[in-house]
């Protein structure tokens, strides 16, 4: 057992490095992913291992990006894109929509689409606009993608890997605030692979009420179990992991114990991700919920001037004013 | 059909006739505009079907004896009738929509023709020809238009992509694959791998061609881009995309651009076999416009007579691809009328093959609509279509269907 | 008082004429909108009246008509862009997001967006690949845009001047299955102003179950409704017109009389606009509900090749299918 | 600033800085590739301050006289002052990030002094310098970069655009004003009106670039696309986006392109004053191609250090484009040390008012987030806002915050 202690960051540099030594039909492209290693310094080191046929510092376009991408996975290529700030990942969404999502249903599953786009998002780093948006449910409407995020280390380095492997298309959110953080390091057990990252899990146990979160979330929503149990409340945590198709099936077991469910994301939440949670569950759970399905979210806004992202995001507070607010509904 | 169908208004809705008539400076300017291609337009046989010396390019086609020539025109000729049956069978209900290539079968088979198997094609939608070139069976590909299917041949057998309708997608899928060709080693020598990449005058516009060009040429990517100008995307003639010939484009990219007479058959051979070569030997890529003319409407429900003029389709028929070859090969002894008799006969029978399959072609499965979304399953998308064929087959047990 | 009896389609084309008749600075842009008239012929006759510089053949490239359209708002021009498609609308997605939807918040409020984007959506016309969906819920998700749609004849015609009107960037959905249906032709007078065409209206009034729906749909739902009261159920139709911002209180008054809501759309229902609404009626209508909200909708695949299109797209069976299921919970 | 900024990941990371050693021929192919503009480089003022004379850019700046003169260079160390000081105050905290133009001082003062007050222009995110020369209030600047706003200035007054991010979004935007400038016939004589849009080198390969080339040159449109050819995007060279030089992308769009030394401000007024005029005129658009370098880092989050040589820097030191106009005007005779000395101590002052102004922004207040949404108010959103402002309050009723 190899067991080596981990940032997000670093656990998504190193399953890239497995994937690429795993299949020499991985490539990395994208904007500064080769010498500087990425802004955020997630493909550091590959290129310089795999060389420039494999990490391609692309010129300086997303539908270029991805459509070369599509191009290449026709050709029996993998490759993973990196898209530099999810707020720059719109110039490729016709791309992403028309052909990535598309092509494997258009020919009736004749030709794959074995491409992952790494894509770091959410806010909190102090930023100036577009570095710090959630667009991740504008991808989860779109039929025939696959959507997944990673709230940790573990999940970061073997996700990655499992994406790669899939031959489906997959948007990959990458919690960029958490790249760095020393806090959240963790031991990363490099050898034996888990079943199966992309399901949804219950990351803290409890009964009081449900808290269902992905990504840069799912550590708040820990947070406020954290400090609810302090109060005596047991909240059950979910981290989804898999935003689109949902696994949904933990939550509503969960919330079939508790009755209760808020759902946490930093993105706006009209028709959104939270919605079709909330959704789902009124249907599945109708029996089951003693209070209707709550949403913390960012506002229906554009993402504001960042000085006031620690009003505009989710946090510990607002999940507990919510999860106050379900318990005397 | 729906009688809804986009280009079916109900009649008598008023001026836009009166608009689409230009006025007679616009008719000569027009005329001009589209049926001249200009000094450097490369042609090696007339309109009249005159043969006409190329130091350049004669010796890409110096293989090209009478029987190839016979063959080229046989290929014409089959394309062409297969495209009017296909374009009679929208008529009669039976398809969808057509997109006829009408005009522009010399700039399809010409450059298909000078595919090597182990090359790549990426069509736009209009690419019938070429899918007749590539071996595609061309009852493989009348389903998308009879709306029983998004697509339907073997595209790693005949290397030839899905038809791509969102203009200029496609050539970022094509430089990518060049690109691939190039990393895996294929590109350098005689029996090295290119890409051809097909795309209308209107695309041009496009970011995702500018996107091409630049990914093609800063990978040094083997890419043919072959562009059909034929004069027109939808309603609006090439004068409103672009100020210059749009070969010239390239001159910007730093690769070399090239104006073919796109109704010339043996000129698009030429050209597109010196343009592969250059790939194939790691020297791309190369943008070709060929010149041509779209005969007739956009697609089936379309109507050119709002915006263009029969004076313009008039001078085009002059210049008529098949016809050039047919007197060539008449004029030269080539060719007797048996010759063209058979061929016509042939093509006869090609169409009726397409049309018996037509006609005969079953309707899709509901659970059709399900599948291959993922290429691994998804238990919410299967219990999504478990719902849905138990609710069908609830009518049909209760017999109210 | 000026009574015209108007296809859909005609309504919108005479509403864009008025439009242009009352304000010089109104613009006409897309592809083959002029001397075409548009491939659906709903500009017919207005480059011929009012000259190639206020009615635009533009290059073929969507993020090319929408950024113009943008800049000439900047120097004060009112821009009407028409998408051919709805399939053909995500070329223009970044600069629909990044531009035109944040500019008035990013400069707060001193540029203002006066852009209407026309897009024919939806199915049912037997049509290839990119020509039938429904992507309006990928717009009501980004804040900073409004989104409408309408359903008739009344509406499209004082619709498409109101949008105009408004200082805010439009997204204006058209039915194009509905465009030159005979059967929706209506009396429209041309003169008297309704209070406000983008907000949610009941079209139908009802007691036993709520159904809502916007564009196509709404015809639909009343189909059904007519249906039903054949059977003895009473339903209440309610016509969204506009799906961002929602305007639900109309919804919510309903639900809280019928106890049940259906909601309607052809789009596929993950992370949709009518998980926004079952989302917010679960909230809002908690302790009304009688039986979970329930959707009837495009499933959550690419829009199936047209043949199968019946199948697909919600029609009269699935509605009452829904009824049933919603009355027998 | 959180601890997370992109930049600064734990250290300790690996081999990525050997990996940004080049080998000593890259070293050389680089210095050559970037320091030299080639043979058609318009060049009136030389690194070492001699004036060249031009035949055909000469009266575009005959007005400028020693008086003039002096005031571009004050107006570059000015705008150099500014940033150095905005640099600073980010290193210590005061801003969230800064965008640094050093070097771009020529490019931006020749160009936006070009401007006539009637002008438009359509900046990226570095453009401080032309914000100077249009009137804007650097201090009206600076909020975006503390964030506590997304934009600042009265866009109409100044007629200079807000930032834009999103590379290549502006060039569409800025087509689209001037062809508003066109329909309303304000094109055609001195007194016409024009619009400039500032980009990148690495923003060419954009789409979005493409298509404002191909509607400024259909629709005639009064445009300048000014491209400051840094050298580099980020970490990658120009060589990644082009195998041209950039103003060469214009032939294939049938409409001029021009190489200016980007360091050279007299040069960059004189050509920018030619191709405004020329769109004036009715003859745009023109593409300049600005030859200059970026000396700083991409951002402050960026270190250049990994993916390009100090050599580089110290051979563009070199042509750095204030040092020309001092050695020039102080050899000229045109200044003595004192105005040199008046400048730096202006500048001083100027830089000092920018960081009294930033150290005493106010935070801007949280219902802001909910401000300016929409220009007609919003039922939904409005409750949104309430109901967060209440919950705010509950805080500050309860003492928890
Ligand atoms: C992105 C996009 N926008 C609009 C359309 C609608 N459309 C289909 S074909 C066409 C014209 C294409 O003209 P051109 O590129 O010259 O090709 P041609 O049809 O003449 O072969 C248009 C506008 C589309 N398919 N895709
Ligand atoms: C669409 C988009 N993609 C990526 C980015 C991230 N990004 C910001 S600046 C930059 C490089 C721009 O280079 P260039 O155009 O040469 O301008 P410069 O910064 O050198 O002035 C990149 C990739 C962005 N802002 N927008
Ligand atoms: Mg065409
Ligand atoms: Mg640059």
């Amino acid at each position: 057992m190899d067991l080596q202690k981990l940032t997000i960051g670093k656990a998504i540099n190193l399953g890239l490095r497995r994937a690429m030594e795993a299949d020499p039909k991985v490539l990395i492209m994208g904007e500064d992913v080769g010498k500087l290693g990425g802004v955020f310094r997630i493909t550091d080191g590959l290129q310089k291992d795999f060389g420039e046929q494999r990490v391609l510092d692309t010129p300086l376009a997303e539908s270029g990006i991805i459509g070369t991408a599509v191009g290449l996975a026709v050709r029996g290529f993998r490759p993973v894109c990196e898209i530099q700030f999810e707020g720059f990942i719109f110039p490729g969404f016709d791309q992403i929509s028309s052909q990535l999502a598309k092509l494997h249903y258009r020919t009736q599953g004749k030709i794959k689409m074995p491409v992952v786009i790494r894509v770091p998002f959410g806010g909190g780093i102090g930023a100036v606009e577009h570095h710090s948006e959630s667009p991740e449910s504008l991808f989860a409407h779109i039929a025939g993608l696959k959507v997944v995020s990673v709230s940790n280390a573990v999940d970061a380095y073997w996700g990655i890997q499992e994406a790669i492997r899939s031959d489906d298309p997959i948007l990959f959110f990458e919690p960029k605030k958490l790249y760095h953080s020393g806090a959240l390091k963790m031991e990363v057990d490099t050898e034996t692979a888990p079943e199966r990252v992309f399901s949804s899990a219950v990351v803290r146990s409890g009964s009081t009420a449900t808290v269902v979160a992905y990504g840069p979330s799912v550590k708040v929503a820990l947070d406020a179990a954290a400090a609810a149990a302090d109060e005596g409340k047991s909240l059950e945590v979910i981290d989804l992991r898999t935003l689109s198709p949902l696994d949904l099936g933990p939550v509503f077991e969960s919330v079939r114990k508790t009755g209760r469910l808020i759902a946490v994301s930093e993105a706006p939440s009209e028709s959104s991700l939270t919605s079709e949670i909330a959704a789902r569950v009124q249907q599945e759970c109708f029996y089951s919920l003693e209070s209707p399905v709550l949403r913390v979210t960012g506002f229906d806004t554009p993402y504001p001037p960042s000085k006031l992202e620690e009003h505009y995001l989710p946090d510990l507070d607002r999940v507990l004013h919510a999860v106050d607010r379900s318990l005397s509904w | 059909m729906p009688s809804e169908q986009w280009t079916h208004p109900e009649p008598g809705d008023g001026p836009a006739a009166v608009a689409a008539q230009p006025s007679p400076e616009q008719v000569i300017a027009g005329l001009r505009a589209t049926s001249e291609g200009g000094a450097e337009l490369t042609q090696l046989l007339t309109p009249e079907g005159q043969r006409v010396p190329s130091a350049r390019f004669d010796r890409y086609v110096a293989d090209v004896d009478t029987e190839a020539l016979k063959n080229l025109y046989r290929d014409m000729v089959l394309v062409r009738r297969a495209d009017r049956e296909a374009n009679a069978m929208q008529r009669q209900g039976q398809l969808g929509i057509w997109v006829p290539l009408l005009g522009q079968e010399a700039a399809q088979v010409g450059s298909g023709r000078a595919l090597q198997p182990q090359d790549m094609a990426f069509p736009s939608y209009r690419e019938h020809g070429v899918a007749y070139t590539r071996g595609v069976d061309m009852r493989d590909l009348i389903g998308i238009f009879r709306c029983t299917d998004h697509s339907g041949w073997d595209y790693q057998a005949h290397r030839f992509h899905p038809y791509t309708i969102v203009i200029g997608n496609q050539v970022l899928n094509a430089a990518g694959y060049a690109m691939g060709q190039k990393f895996e080693g294929k590109v350098g020598d005689d029996g090295g791998e290119a890409t051809i990449c097909y795309f209308g005058d209107g695309a041009t516009s496009q970011g995702d061609v500018h996107e091409g060009f630049v990914w093609a040429a800063v990978y040094d990517a083997p890419l043919v881009f072959f562009c059909q100008n034929n004069q027109w995307a939808i309603s609006e003639p090439t004068e409103r995309q672009s100020r210059l010939p749009l070969y010239q484009r390239a001159r910007g990219y730093g690769f070399p651009g090239i104006r073919v007479d796109g109704n010339d058959v043996l000129a698009c051979l030429a050209v597109t076999r010196w343009a592969l070569e250059e790939c194939r030997h790691g020297n791309g890529p190369v943008l070709i416009e060929a010149y041509t003319y779209r005969m007739d409407a956009h697609t089936t429900t379309d109507d050119p007579s709002r915006y263009r003029l029969s004076d313009e389709l008039e001078e085009w028929k002059l210049k008529d691809p098949i016809e050039r070859v047919r007197a060539h090969l008449a004029r030269g002894g080539g060719a007797g009328q048996d010759f063209f008799d058979d061929v016509q006969a042939e093509a006869d029978r090609f169409a009726q093959q397409l049309r018996d399959h037509t006609f005969n072609m079953p309707e899709p499965p509901p659970e059709r609509i399900f599948s291959n979304v993922y290429a691994e399953p998804s238990a919410a998308l299967d219990a999504q279509r478990e719902e849905f064929l138990s609710y069908l087959d609830g009518f049909a047990t209760a017999g109210e269907h």
